[in-house]
């Protein structure tokens, strides 16, 4: 196990790597030029050359990626071309919304996901598995941005029992902190509940079919641990891939709630810099996240051996 | 005395796996049922040109805001632009959208997938490369390819499909990773299938309950994120309405025009709800062990 | 301790107000910085940082005394190198700025209350260019931080004026906050626009970024700030009745939506389509289209905007039923051939969202063959610097709005920069109006000027520079228990006129 | 359990009456299960035999009231358990009954148990459920003397084992512990030996004659080994196709049988008698087997739950052409793991087989395709070697089409090969969960005879099958053997069927061949010590003392 974790943290170099690439030439062929974005729509052409040659950007797109490159090497992610700051600064400052947010989601995901799939397979086809799944269902055809804003106005504006944006750290109190979390994280999690609720329904159905799960019954083994020890476990691979994958996508797709509850975090960073073509904290941030999702790739991988002993790598 | 116990099935040749797939269609209701809700969805979106009775794109800035009248049924937008003709017309091209983004990253997903979770040698090359495509922001990609290739479908359907592309390839792999060493896998191999077979016909079905969910949800995503683009300002241009466009600028309204939102919404929860459940419905069907369920 | 929690439209990330124009900047630097003079309500620049001024009887040289007992926010006084510094550096940034210094043989400081100015030809708008409250302004910063040359961004926030900026607490693009400064010493003539006595409203000020205009709406009604700056019209009826919530507007006409044309590429190089173009445009669609609420817009056919003392309907036609058969005529005329029309369309703006729709409507009509490309505004910007044609990814039209600041005189309005392919975006040749505007800054009486702005209007619309798509008035909102008694300019100003 | 909870009753510890059970359309009949009625009494042991599919497997599903939901369908009849009628008792009821007061050995231990939880804690959950008072290393103690119970070697490291890492036969004894872990009032065991060798099954039978002896337990006991039934049974109940046709007392039924079915059952047992002709010896063996070692290691953070089997270690041997080589030995010993390497379904860590002298291990592209097609394997679990979505016809007729076979001829050999095998052709359109333990076998076999393989290896080919038909079968494998020339490696725990078939029978232990020569000799003058113990364990022995003098084998 320790051998797979320290091949894949290895494997992770050139991964990153890659992206790093990839992300450097997209950025430089997406047109936009940061100078312009910086200088406003008035600026003089020869205003935005000077501003060029100062950040260096007039120099060939291979100049500029090996000193990118180089800089790396050095654990140097640059400094943001807007404010100055150094990019692994400005992470650091907004990992903190984002991560509350992606835990507080993943976490109500779980809850409420997977004892609703498993109840819609046991009951497969009964008039609660139907239920569930038309609740699902809507729950992905409805765009966060609706949803954040019709429970901003409801709890918010009409009820004031929450408030309307903002983040307050944990330090703030936990209170405090839980106010502002809660709408976001409905708004983010609605969708992943619906995502994860049908997959476990899915592959719990796959399982339920199994002699196995016969066996436990036999035993007299009540219908709960059929379908939490027995059945779940088998059920869990596509599960747990979904979970892993929905927190990369999480952890992407938090722009909206960022953007509606205004919490200043990672997703909106990132939109940010790619609208003002901030190319250190682009690339930065995105190589931050290759970290992670090779990070949480490797725990899901992880859980597959410890889930399932006959999986070998 | 139920008289389809016959003595034997007809040996001759089994029935044609379209004249099963017909005959399960018709046999259950809800397959039935979303069958004909996302056939009728597809039709008026395809004969928009035909229903319409507006230009999508003509505005009318004074008629803005309009509630449901005799000209405009379901009344106007915020430019005065007819909203029936809009939910038309941007059903067809979100449906378009849809199916393209769920065809292709299902497509390249499974492949990669398969390959990955079957080949112990690609595994692990081609798995982080998938870590790394998924690092890459949509957002970042639609920037990059709008500038290279205008803001069109092809650009949209691509840069949607490539984020969505590497969660399928993981879910896949997974399956077959716990699949692969199956008794019955083994027992192919051994009688000589060729690999591409075996990985088609004994591991891929093993796939699709996950897929299907996955697929299903794919392509309400691939809506609602072009709608999130529109929402960021990344959409496509404004003569070309799609049913996450039309929402997201319908939202500043929603407490002056609601049926700026809810039409295209209830389009869009009726289309995803029809492609849920025939892809449930579906599933069913494919796994043996509750077709027979209700056949007597 | 008071805190005031304001919401500006655009996150706040480059602080230096003379490298960028954006109006956060702007925004930003007054409650930082301050200028020598300053415009008051009636658009006369008035002494601000200046005690007092003697001008030789040549007008060539001017002698600038300092107030007494300024300081900057680090505690060093402020001095006439300072001033040098800060002016040298505004000027070689700004295009008021540079036309000063065409004029002026040198700027010094021959002890450190004094500034003295030595021009080399008369320069009429001197005072209007000290005073010049649009970006880049000609912010006074200590000498160690002027030095720095233009084209880097100054990261150091040291002005004098009522607000300290804390550097600790900036999160670029997520909040800031201002301290009231506790050496400032305010003027004692009561407060005027951007000139007078500046008393801080609050001891703290505390700038957050809201992107999403109605989240920003809904945290004004709950009470989590005081202070929105621009509420876009389609939000405003959420606001009337709302408790607790003071909705005004800046002034009349504060903002103008403009078209450019390129002149560099077919059609658009043929001054005869710019003319039937021109003669399809109806601002009442564009308006309505984007602000929708005939109260909150203005038909407005002025050049320098309707809130220009020189503002004149002279030439306008757009804001007339548009005469439809006689822009077919004109294009038909001009011998257009089809060339396609591409119009730049902003797609993360969606203040400017709606233009672009409505022109094509309007070109469609008569016959052009249309096309809107959509993009993000950073690609927008790259664009529309492109000269090429279109085929190569160059462009036709591009649209934007202005506050009316910027347009209201003919030297700062870019619109009307004729100076072809060294100048604005368009690239317009047009010598004649090159000649009024220089003619325009050299001359000092009022009456003569609005001749001169109404001639460069004429001259617009024979050659179609640009065309003004219609103005309408931007709202302020904010929580009247404790803004009350903000003094009213087109820019929010957080400091109020009497106790 | 304890006496004193166990309601006082003189009745029957369970009652069926008139069971009927639906099958759904397209089965083999209209009910699995027709009017059925049958008791067992405290300290009683009923044995059910009968045709392989006739519905023994369904018959106890329904009294535990496992039914597949919806698909088998209880339509009328009762259950009565110790007087109490569970017919339609809520789930609740269930609950507490099974594994308590009634439990079941099912027939197919592969797949019966968890593939994910380890065997112990598999079996440490009855506890969890029936027995909370006991004290975690209560339970602990419980489960190692269950699995020594079984005869499982080093229990301490084998229950940390995941089911997928025991042989066949440890698997059924998990099973078998597992139901016994209550000591239930009523233990329904279907077929619960058919991967046992006779010594292991010898102490399984042993195990439950003690416990009813002990506590007043009644056994349900489906078996198609005769010998068994003579051994065990108190009554024999014999059924066909869903309907009992005889029943009474095992003296009665086995020596003064009624029922034509009965009779014709009985004179199908195998006699033990060495029917495989001598062959030729050829030059050149097809297959050979060099010093062939497999060894697994399973790895675990905790040292206590590392287990490290060699599983083969040093096998030698050799398959002439035409041969059929038995492969007989105790359970675990290693004779799956051997078939396996053989067939390439697994990389022996040492040794090397030859197949006409050229190394298998480096076969690669067609040869390797080729190889597949001389060598075919039967497993010992057929129901995981069909895939679950496919039709029964698309897995027979894979074969052949990969090698390019016409469809229309597949046909009509799949047709035979049913045939064959005495199956329906019905079956071809059927999904693989939707027969019966023997039937999946006869499948399997049907499967690997369908690609005329030159080499067949056969893990426990017939062990499900009622003896009429593994008669059949046997008859079929002699008859294809002779007719093709085909090898075979016949790997059984039945010694009898090793001695009808095999020219040559291998003995193993813990993973080394300790005898192998002709199968005479093996078995009239066994050389090793366990080759002598396997003999004498064979069931039946006590009734077949007299007759002793020609052959140990005959009943
Ligand atoms: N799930 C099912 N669906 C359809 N038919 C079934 C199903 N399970 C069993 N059958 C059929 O019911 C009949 C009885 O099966 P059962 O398993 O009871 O046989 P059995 O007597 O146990 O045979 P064996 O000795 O081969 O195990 C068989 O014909 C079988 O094909
Ligand atoms: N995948 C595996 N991992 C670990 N141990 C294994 C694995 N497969 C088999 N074994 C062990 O190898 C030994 C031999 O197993 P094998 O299946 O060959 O026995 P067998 O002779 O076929 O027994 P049976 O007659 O019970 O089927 C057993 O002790 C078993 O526990
Ligand atoms: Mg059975
Ligand atoms: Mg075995
Ligand atoms: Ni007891």
């Amino acid at each position: 196990m320790l051998e797979l974790v320290l091949k894949r943290l290895l494997a992770a170099i050139p991964v990153m790597l890659i992206v790093a690439t990839v992300v450097f030439l997209l950025l430089r062929l997406a047109p936009g030029d940061p100078a312009r974005v910086m200088a406003g729509d008035m600026a003089s052409e020869e205003t935005i050359a000077a501003i060029r040659a100062e950040m260096g950007l007039d120099q060939s797109i291979a100049t500029q990626y090996l000193r990118w490159m180089g800089a790396l090497a050095q654990g140097d992610l640059g400094h943001s071309i807007q404010s100055k700051l150094p990019v692994t600064e400005l992470i650091k400052t907004r990992l903190g919304p984002t991560f509350a947010l992606a835990a507080w989601a993943i976490g109500l995901t779980i809850a409420l996901a997977i004892p609703l799939g498993v109840l819609a397979a046991w009951r497969h086809r009964s008039l609660a598995d139907r239920g569930i799944m038309a609740v699902a269902v809507l729950g992905f055809s409805v765009p966060v941005f609706v949803v954040g804003y019709v429970l901003i106005l409801v709890f918010s504006v009409k009820l004031n029992w929450l408030p309307v944006q903002g983040y307050a750290p944990l330090a703030d109190g936990l209170a405090a902190h839980a106010a502002h979390m809660l709408l976001p994280t409905l708004t983010l999690s609605m969708v992943f509940v619906a995502l994860i609720t049908r997959i476990t329904r899915a592959s719990l159905l796959d399982v339920l079919g199994e002699d196995f799960v016969r066996t436990a019954r036999a035993k007299g083994v009540t219908e709960r641990y059929v379908l939490f020890r027995h059945a779940l476990r088998n059920a869990a691979i596509p599960i747990v891939t979904i979970v892993g994958v929905a927190l990369t996508a999480l952890i992407s797709g938090v722009v909206v709630t960022e953007t509606i509850f205004n919490i200043a975090g990672v997703g909106r960073l990132i939109v940010d810099a790619v609208l003002a073509r901030d190319y250190p904290v682009v690339q930065g941030t995105i190589l931050f996240f290759s970290f992670i999702y090779v990070l949480v790739n490797l725990l899901i991988d992880m859980s597959y051996v410890l889930l399932d002993p006959r999986i070998r790598y | 005395m139920p008289s389809s116990i016959a003595p034997s099935l007809p040996l001759a040749a089994p029935p044609s796996r379209l004249r099963q797939g017909a005959s399960a269609v018709l046999q259950d209701p809800v397959m039935l049922g979303s069958l004909v809700l996302l056939l009728v969805l597809v039709a008026i979106s395809v004969g928009a040109p035909l229903l319409a009775q507006h230009d999508p794109a003509a505005l009318t800035p004074r008629a803005r805001l309009q509630p449901s009248s005799p000209v405009y049924w379901l009344g106007t937008d915020s430019l005065g632009r007819d909203l029936l003709s809009r939910v038309l017309y941007g059903g067809r091209l979100s449906i378009t959208l849809a199916a393209l983004v769920s065809l292709i990253s299902v497509i390249v997903g499974l492949a990669i997938g398969l390959a990955a979770g079957y080949f112990r040698k690609l595994d692990a090359p081609v798995m982080r490369v998938m870590d790394g495509v998924m690092a890459i922001p949509g957002l970042l990609l639609a920037v990059a390819m709008v500038s290279l290739g205008g803001a069109n479908i092809a650009t949209m359907v691509i840069a949607i499909a490539i984020p969505e592309v590497p969660r399928i390839a993981r879910l896949v792999r997974g399956v077959v990773l716990s699949v692969r060493e199956a008794p019955y896998v083994e027992a192919s191999v051994g009688s000589g299938t060729p690999t591409l077979k075996v990985l088609w016909r004994h591991i891929m079905p093993s796939t699709i309950n996950p897929l299907v969910v996955q697929a299903t949800f794919v392509c309400a995503a691939a809506i609602l994120t072009e709608a999130v683009l529109g929402f960021l300002g990344l959409g496509f241009p404004p003569e070309i309405p799609s049913l996450g466009t039309i929402i997201s600028e319908g939202r500043p309204f929603f407490q002056r025009a609601p049926w700026i939102v809810l039409c295209p919404g209830i389009f869009l929860a009726l289309l995803i709800l029809a492609v849920n459940m025939f892809g449930d419905a579906l599933r069913d069907r494919l796994d043996p062990r509750f077709s027979r369920k209700n056949k007597v | 301790q008071s805190t005031v929690k304001i919401v500006f439209q655009a996150p706040l990330r480059v602080l230096d107000p003379v490298f960028t124009n954006a109006y956060i900047t702007r925004n930003h630097a007054y409650l930082v910085y301050e200028t020598l003079f300053a415009l008051d309500a009636a658009g006369k620049p008035q002494p601000a940082m200046v005690e007092s001024w003697k001008e030789s009887p040549d007008k060539l040289s001017v002698t600038l005394t300092l107030r007494k007992g300024l300081k900057f926010h680090d505690g060093t006084p402020v001095t006439g190198e300072d001033v040098v510094a800060s002016l040298k550096r505004w000027s070689d940034r700004d295009a008021v700025g540079q036309r000063m210094m065409a004029a002026t043989a040198k700027i010094e400081s021959p002890d450190a209350a004094t500034v003295v100015i030595q021009l080399k030809q008369p320069f009429g708008l001197l005072f209007e260019a000290l005073a010049k409250p649009n970006l880049p302004a000609p912010f006074i910063m200590p000498k160690r931080i002027a030095a720095t040359p233009v084209s880097q961004a100054i990261t150091e926030v040291v002005g004098s004026g009522p607000y300290r900026f804390v550097a600790a607490n900036f999160q670029p693009g997520v909040k800031a906050s201002y301290v009231k400064f506790a050496d400032y010493l305010p003027r004692a003539e009561p407060s005027s626009a951007f000139a007078g006595g500046k008393l801080a409203i609050a001891d703290r000020i505390e700038l957050v970024n809201i992107p999403d205009s109605q989240t920003a709406i809904n945290a004004l009604r709950n009470g989590e700030v005081d202070f929105v700056e621009d509420v876009p019209p389609d939000l405003m009826p959420q606001l009337e009745g709302a408790k607790n919530v003071a909705l005004k507007p800046y002034g009349k006409s504060t903002n103008m939506f403009t078209m450019k044309m390129n002149w560099l590429q077919p059609p658009f190089n043929n001054v005869k389509v710019r003319r039937a173009a021109l003669a399809a445009l109806n601002q009442t669609d564009y308006l309505d289209a984007q602000i929708g609420d005939a109260k909150l817009y203005q038909l407005c056919g002025a050049v320098l905007s309707c809130a220009s003392p020189y503002a004149s309907e002279e030439g306008a036609t757009q804001t007339k039923k548009p005469d439809m058969a006689r822009a077919k005529a004109l294009l038909k005329e001009s011998g257009y051939d089809g060339a396609k029309v591409v119009i730049l369309h902003p797609t993360d703006l969606a203040t400017l969202g709606a233009l672009a729709s409505v022109t094509a409507q309007a070109l469609k009509e008569i016959g052009m063959n249309v096309e809107i490309q959509s993009m993000d505004w950073a690609t927008l910007l790259s664009r529309y610097s492109k000269k090429d044609p279109v085929a190569q990814g160059g462009w036709s039209i591009f649209q934007t709005g202005f506050a009316s600041l910027d347009l209201m005189s003919p030297l700062t309005n870019p619109n009307l920069d004729g100076r072809g392919e060294t100048g604005y975006v368009g690239w317009a040749k047009s010598e004649e109006t090159e000649k009024l505007r220089g003619q325009f800054a050299e001359e000092s009486d009022v009456a003569k000027k609005k001749q001169i702005a109404i001639a460069i209007q004429k001259l617009n619309y024979e050659q179609v520079l640009f065309v003004p798509l219609g103005s309408y008035s931007k709202f302020k909102a904010y929580n009247p228990a404790k803004l009350e008694g903000m003094t009213e300019a087109l820019v929010p100003l957080f400091w109020s006129g009497k106790k | 359990m304890n006496a004193t909870t166990r309601p006082a009753s003189t009745g029957p510890i369970l009652d069926i009456r008139h069971l009927k059970v639906r099958l759904p359309g397209g089965g083999d009949r209209r009910y699995a299960v027709d009017d059925v009625s049958l008791t067992v009494a405290a300290r009683e042991i009923v044995c059910i035999v009968g045709e392989s599919g006739s519905g023994k497997s369904v018959t106890s599903s329904a009294i535990m009231g496992l039914l597949p939901k919806g698909v088998l369908t209880l339509e009328s009849g009762q259950i009565l358990l110790a007087g109490r009628d569970i017919t339609h008792a809520g789930l609740d009821t269930l609950q507490k009954l099974r594994g308590d007061r009634m439990a079941m050995v099912f027939q197919e231990p592969m797949t019966a148990l968890n593939p994910l939880m380890r065997v112990g804690e598999q079996i440490a959950e009855v506890f969890e459920f029936h027995g909370k008072a006991l004290e975690r290393d209560a339970v602990r103690q419980r489960v190692l003397a269950l699995l020594g119970d079984v005869r499982l070697p080093h229990p301490e490291t084998l229950q940390h084992a995941y089911p997928h890492q025991l042989s066949g036969g440890q698997r059924q004894r998990v099973m078998i512990a597992m139901a016994l872990a209550m000591e239930p009032g009523l233990i329904i065991a279907d077929e619960p030996t058919t991967a046992l060798d006779v010594t292991s099954q010898a102490q399984v039978l042993r195990l439950l004659n003690e416990l009813r002896g002990r506590h007043d337990n009644g056994v349900l006991f489906i078996t198609h080994d005769f010998d068994v039934v003579a051994e065990i049974a108190d009554r024999v109940v014999v059924m066909q196709s869903g309907r009992i046709v005889e029943q009474g007392t095992a003296a009665e039924v086995l020596h003064h049988p009624q029922h034509p079915y009965t009779r014709q059952l009985l004179d199908a047992r195998p006699r033990g008698d060495f029917r495989a002709v001598a062959l030729q010896t050829a030059a050149a063996p097809a297959l050979e087997v060099r010093d062939l070692g497999m060894r697994f290691e399973t790895k675990s953070i905790f040292q206590s739950k590392r287990r490290r089997v060699d599983a083969l270690a040093g096998v030698s041997l050799q398959l002439a052409r035409g041969e059929t080589l038995g492969i007989v030995g105790e359970s675990g010993s290693g004779k799956t793991t051997l078939g396996r390497c053989l067939a390439r379904f697994a990389v022996p860590t040492s040794g090397d087989i030859l197949i006409d002298g050229a190394p298998v291990g480096g076969l690669t592209g067609a040869a390797a395709r080729s190889y597949c097609k001389r060598v075919q394997m039967v497993f010992q679990d057929p129901f995981r070697s069909f895939n679950p979505r496919r039709r029964i016809g698309l897995t027979l007729a894979e074969g052949p089409l990969n090698f390019g076979a016409d469809a229309a001829e597949v046909r009509t050999r799949m047709l035979k090969m049913l045939e064959l095998v005495s199956m329906d052709p019905g079956a071809l359109d059927r999904f693989p969960h939707e027969f019966s333990g023997g039937q999946r076998q006869r499948l399997s076999i049907a499967r690997a005879l369908m690609m005329e393989p030159e080499i067949l290896i056969a893990d426990e080919a017939v062990s499900a099958l009622d003896v009429s038909v593994q008669a059949q079968i046997l008859d079929l494998l002699e008859s294809i053997r002779e007719r093709l020339g085909v090898s075979m490696v016949f790997i059984t725990h039945d010694l009898r069927v090793a001695a009808r078939l095999c020219h040559r029978i291998a003995v193993m232990q813990r993973g080394q061949v300790v005898e192998i020569g002709p199968a005479q000799d093996v078995f009239l003058r066994p050389a090793s010590a366990y080759a002598r113990e396997l003999v004498a364990a064979i069931p039946g022995q006590a009734a077949a003392h007299a007759a002793a003098a020609q052959s140990p084998f005959t009943a």
